[in-house]
C-alpha cells in the first residue's frame, strides 16, 4: 500500500466531493490544490473563483496568495471585489466554499477570529477575511482541517462563520440562503451533519480507529450507523 | 492641467497626522512606496484601513505611524500572521475595527456611492456584528425582514498604484482590480502612483479601462516598481520570497527595526531602493509579455 | 459546454408568455433582433422593462405582445415622443410602472447583487415616489435620516447583445455599457446574442474586458447586426436616420402594421433583415477602426 | 447687427455660465452644443459626462441621442449607468447640470412626467430619466427652454424635479445636497432665484421688453431691481 502525507489525502478526498459544473469559491493552499485535481480528473468543466475578484482561473503554476498575478493571466473574468461578493457570491451563483478556520465545532460552526474574548483575547488570529458570507451564502460548504482536538471544541470561542448555529432548525429560522457545511474533510476521516445539523464521523481513512478520532475531538462524537472506510488514492 | 509630482511632495501635501489613510490594492498593486515615504516623512496617529493590512501596514505600525487599523483579514495571505500588527492589537496598543470581507468592502462601495450605508443580507453569523457597534440592522420595507448594514467609509487620502495614467491622473487598471475604484471615489484627496506616465491619447483610447478619473485625483506621481514586494500585473511579479521573509524578519523588534533601517530610512526614494534590490531580483521578477487581444473601438 | 443555438431556438426556449423580459442596452447594443423574433413567435402578456424603452418595444407594444411596461424615459432619443407606447398608455391599455433612471437602475443593481432593495439618497422630488407605491423608505440607522428605496427587479430573462463571447457565454463588452452587467446577473435566464462567436483564448486574453460570465448564460446565439437601428460600437454605427423615420412611420396604426409586416413578420431572420436593409445603407453605417492601446497582461 | 436665431442665442448664453474645469452633466440638444461651444472658447478644460456613463466626451460629430458612438470613441472614461448616478452624480462629482421639461414653475421645479393628473393625464410626457436626481444632487442647476406662457405656468402639474419646491427653507430642510436651478436661460431673457427662491427676471435680450417677458410668463413675474440688458453673441 502506497503512503500519503496527511495532506495529499485529505486533498483527494476534497476533490471527490466536487461536481463537474460546479463554480467554487477556492481558497488558497489545500482547496486550491483540490479544486486543480478535480479539474485535471472528474470535473473538466469546475469554475474556480477567488475573492480578490476573478473567475475561472487557470493558473499556470501553484499561487502562495489568492491574488496571484498566474490567476488572471488566462482567466475568464476578472471583476471588483464588490462585484465578486455581491453579484456572485450573494446573488446565490457559487455553488461551493471551501472553508477552514483555527476551531470548528459539533454543529459546523467556525472560529477564525480570537481564542478566548472578543476584547481580550489569548490569540487574535486572521479574521473572517471572506469567509463569512461565504459559510452563509455558499450552496455547500466544505471544511479542510488537521484533525486535532484544540481545533475541535465543543463551541467556539467566536462563530466566526456559521454552521448550524445550535442545530439545523436555527440555521433554517435565520432564512440564510446557503446550505451550511456539508462534510468535513480531515487527516483521520469525514464528519458530516445529521439531521440535527451536528457533525457526526460517517467514515475514516483506511486503518484509523473510531477511538482515535474521538480521541482528537473536543465533544463526545456520535458514529453513523453505516460508518464508511474511504476508497484510498488511486495514485 | 498637470498633477504630477514627486511622491515625496505628494505625501508631505496630502498625508497629513491623523488622517484616516486608505492605500488600496487586493495583493496587487499595494503602493508599497508611498506607506514608506509615510514612514519618512514620520507620520503619527494615522487611521489605516485596508481589507488585508498586508506587510504595508504592518511596517507602517512597527514605524510607529499608527494609533488605528480597519480591517477584515489581519494575515500575510499564504503565509501566516501580520506579526506586528497582532502584538500590538494583542498589547492594547492599537485601536481597530473589525470587519468581514464585505462588510470592508460595502463600506466603502456607500462611501464611494455618496450613500449613508450599505445593506448586506444576513449570514446567519452574528458575532462580529454584535462585537463591533458599527454593524447596525434595518428592516427591508418589502419582506419586513432585517439586512445587515454597515456605514460609508470615507478615507481623507486614497492612495492609488495604477499600471498607466496621463499627467491629470485619468488611469488605466487591469489585472486584480479588488476596491481601488471605490477607495479613489470615497476618498476626499487621492494620490495617484504609476508605472508609466502617458499620453491622455492612450487613455482615450480604451475608454473602458479608465476606472478613475482626473477629477477625483490631488496627485499624480511616476512610481515604477511602487508595489514591490506586491506586484503590478503585466511589469513585474509578486516577490513571494519577500512575503515569506518577512514573516521571519518581523519574529523580533530589532530585525524589525533593522529592515526599516536599511530599507525605508536609508533609502532615498523608491529609484533607490529598486537599484538596492538588485539585478538578481530584477531578473527573477520580470515577466514576458502576453497581450490582450485587439480591441477595435471604432473612428465614429 | 457549449451553449450556441438559433435565435428562434433561443427565443422559443427561454422566452414564454406573460413573461417579464429585460432586453438591455442604453441606446448601444440593443437587441432588435431578439424583439422581432418575439414578435414572429407570438407571445403575449409579457412585461417589458428597460430604463428607455426605445423603438425595439415600441415595436413590440405594437404588435402586441405587452401587457406592461417597466420604465425611466418614454422617449425617442434625441428625436421626440414613442408614440405607440404614449398611446397606449394614455388610453388605460397598457399596465406601467415609472421610476427615475436611478431607481430603475437601482433596482437591476439590487436584484443583481442579490438584495432585497436598495438605498438612494433624497431627490427633494418626492411626487413620483408619491405616485409610484414600489417606492419606499427606511431610516438610515447612523444619522436618522430617510433615504429612498426601491425593491429588486429579478426579470424572468434578460436579452444581452454582445460584441463577442464563446460559445459557452462569456462575453467582453466595450462602448457604453449601461446596465447589461447588471441586467444579466439579476435574470433568472439570460439570451445571449453575438456579432462574434470567438475562440475562449480570446476572451481569456483580456479577463477584465468580461463583464458576463458564462454561468449565468442560457443560450448563446450568433447573429450579426442584431442591434439595427442601434448600434454595437466598432462594429456600426446607429442608424439615426431610421430613429427619426419611425417618428413619422409610428404616426398611425397602420403605417406601423404595413412596417411590421414588411421588416419582422415577412422576414425569416436578422440575416435576412439585414440583407433587405441593404448595400447603400450597409456603407452609411460602416465604420473605420480605431484600435484601442495594447495591455500586457504577463505570461505569469 | 447681426440675427441669430433663438436656439444659437440660448446656447450662447448657456455656454457662458459655465467655467473652466466645471464637470457638466450633458443632455442631448442645446446643452451639448452649449458645452462644446464652452470647451471650444473660454472653459478648455470642461469635462462633459452623460448619463449613459461616458466621461470625458471629444465628439467629433453632433450627436443626435444621449447614446452616440461619437461619444465614446476618444473619451476619457466609460462605466455603467450605476456608476455614473452613484459614484459621480450621488457622490457629489459634478458641478452643472443641463435640465429641460415641458413645465417650469414659479421655484424652479420641473415637470417631464405628465400634464393633467399623473393616472389620467391629458399628456404622458417621456418621464424623469436622469432629471431628478441631476436636479437634486449637481452643484448648480440650469434650465434652457423657449420662453412660452404654458411652459411657465405658477405650479407644475407634477414635480418631476426639484428647484425650490416652494421656497429656498424648503429646499435646504430637505437636506439634499444640489444648490438647485441658477437660473433659467429663455429665448427672451434670464430668470434667476431670489432669496426666496423664486425665479424673478433679471435680464431680457437687446429689444426684449418686461411686458413681453411677462405676457409669456404664467405668474406674476417679479423684475429684478438691476434689470440687464444681455450681451449679444461675439460672432
Amino acid at each position: 500500500m502506497t503512503t500519503f502525507t496527511a495532506s495529499e489525502l485529505m486533498t483527494v478526498h476534497a476533490a471527490r466531493l466536487l461536481r463537474d459544473g460546479d463554480v467554487v469559491f477556492v481558497g488558497v493552499g489545500l482547496p486550491n490544490l483540490a479544486c486543480n485535481l478535480a479539474r485535471r480528473t472528474h470535473a473538466p468543466n469546475l469554475v474556480m473563483i477567488y475573492e480578490a475578484g476573478v473567475i475561472g482561473a487557470r493558473p499556470s503554476r501553484l499561487p502562495l496568495s489568492i491574488g496571484d498575478p498566474t490567476l488572471v493571466t488566462r482567466a475568464t473574468s476578472v471583476c471588483s471585489m464588490y462585484d465578486i461578493f455581491t453579484l456572485y457570491l450573494q446573488r446565490g451563483n457559487v455553488d461551493v466554499g471551501f472553508l477552514g478556520g483555527a476551531q470548528i465545532d459539533r454543529f459546523g460552526n467556525i472560529n477564525a477570529t480570537v481564542i478566548g474574548d472578543y476584547n481580550h483575547p489569548k490569540v487574535r488570529l486572521p479574521g473572517s477575511g471572506g469567509s463569512m458570507e461565504i459559510a452563509g451564502w455558499a450552496n455547500r460548504c466544505y471544511i479542510i482541517t488537521p484533525h486535532q482536538k484544540r481545533r475541535f471544541p465543543e463551541k467556539v470561542d467566536f462563530a466566526t462563520s456559521a454552521g448550524f448555529l445550535n442545530g439545523r432548525a436555527a440555521r433554517e429560522a435565520s432564512g440564510v440562503r446557503g446550505g451550511g457545511p456539508q462534510a468535513v474533510v480531515t487527516n483521520l476521516g469525514f464528519l458530516e451533519p445529521d439531521e440535527n445539523g451536528e457533525l457526526v464521523l460517517t467514515a475514516v481513512h483506511p486503518g484509523v480507529t473510531v477511538e482515535e478520532v474521538q480521541a482528537n475531538t473536543g465533544w463526545p462524537l456520535k458514529t453513523a450507523a453505516n460508518l464508511r472506510v474511504t476508497r484510498p488514492p488511486s495514485e | 492641467m498637470s498633477k504630477l509630482c514627486t511622491l515625496k511632495e505628494a505625501i508631505a501635501r496630502h498625508v497629513h497626522d491623523g488622517d484616516c489613510v486608505y492605500a488600496a490594492g487586493f495583493t496587487h498593486l499595494i503602493p508599497f512606496a508611498a506607506g514608506h515615504e509615510i514612514i519618512r516623512q514620520g507620520r503619527k496617529d494615522l487611521t489605516l484601513a485596508r481589507a488585508t493590512p498586508d506587510l504595508i501596514y504592518d511596517q507602517m505600525v512597527a514605524a510607529g505611524c499608527a494609533k488605528k487599523v480597519i480591517y477584515s483579514y489581519i494575515g500575510n495571505p499564504g503565509v501566516g500572521s501580520l506579526r506586528i500588527i497582532r502584538t500590538e492589537l494583542e498589547a492594547g496598543r492599537l485601536e481597530f475595527e473589525e470587519y468581514s470581507h464585505f462588510g470592508m468592502i460595502s463600506r466603502l462601495q456607500a462611501g464611494a456611492a455618496g450613500l449613508p450605508f450599505m445593506p448586506m443580507n444576513q449570514t446567519a453569523a452574528t458575532a462580529l456584528e454584535q462585537a463591533n457597534p458599527l454593524y447596525r440592522r434595518v428592516t427591508d420595507p418589502y419582506s419586513g425582514r432585517e439586512v445587515v448594514v454597515v456605514p460609508a467609509l470615507n478615507p481623507d487620502v486614497a492612495i492609488i498604484h495604477v499600471q498607466r495614467c496621463d499627467e491629470r491622473g485619468n488611469a488605466h487598471i487591469w489585472g486584480i482590480i479588488g476596491e481601488q475604484k471605490e477607495a479613489a471615489f470615497a476618498a476626499r484627496r487621492v494620490i495617484l502612483t504609476a508605472e508609466e506616465i502617458v499620453p491622455e491619447e492612450v487613455i482615450r483610447s480604451d475608454p473602458n479601462r479608465t476606472l478613475i478619473p482626473e477629477f477625483v485625483v490631488s496627485a499624480v506621481c511616476h512610481v515604477p516598481y511602487c508595489a514591490h514586494p506586491s506586484y503590478t500585473q503585466g511589469y513585474y511579479d509578486r516577490d513571494n520570497d519577500f512575503y515569506l521573509e518577512w514573516d521571519k524578519l518581523s519574529e523580533t523588534p530589532e530585525s524589525v527595526q533593522a529592515w526599516l533601517q536599511e530599507w525605508v530610512y536609508g533609502i532615498a526614494d523608491r529609484e533607490a531602493y529598486w537599484e538596492k534590490v538588485g539585478a538578481e531580483t530584477h531578473r527573477r521578477l520580470s515577466v514576458p509579455p502576453l497581450y490582450a487581444a485587439p480591441v477595435n473601438y471604432g473612428e465614429y
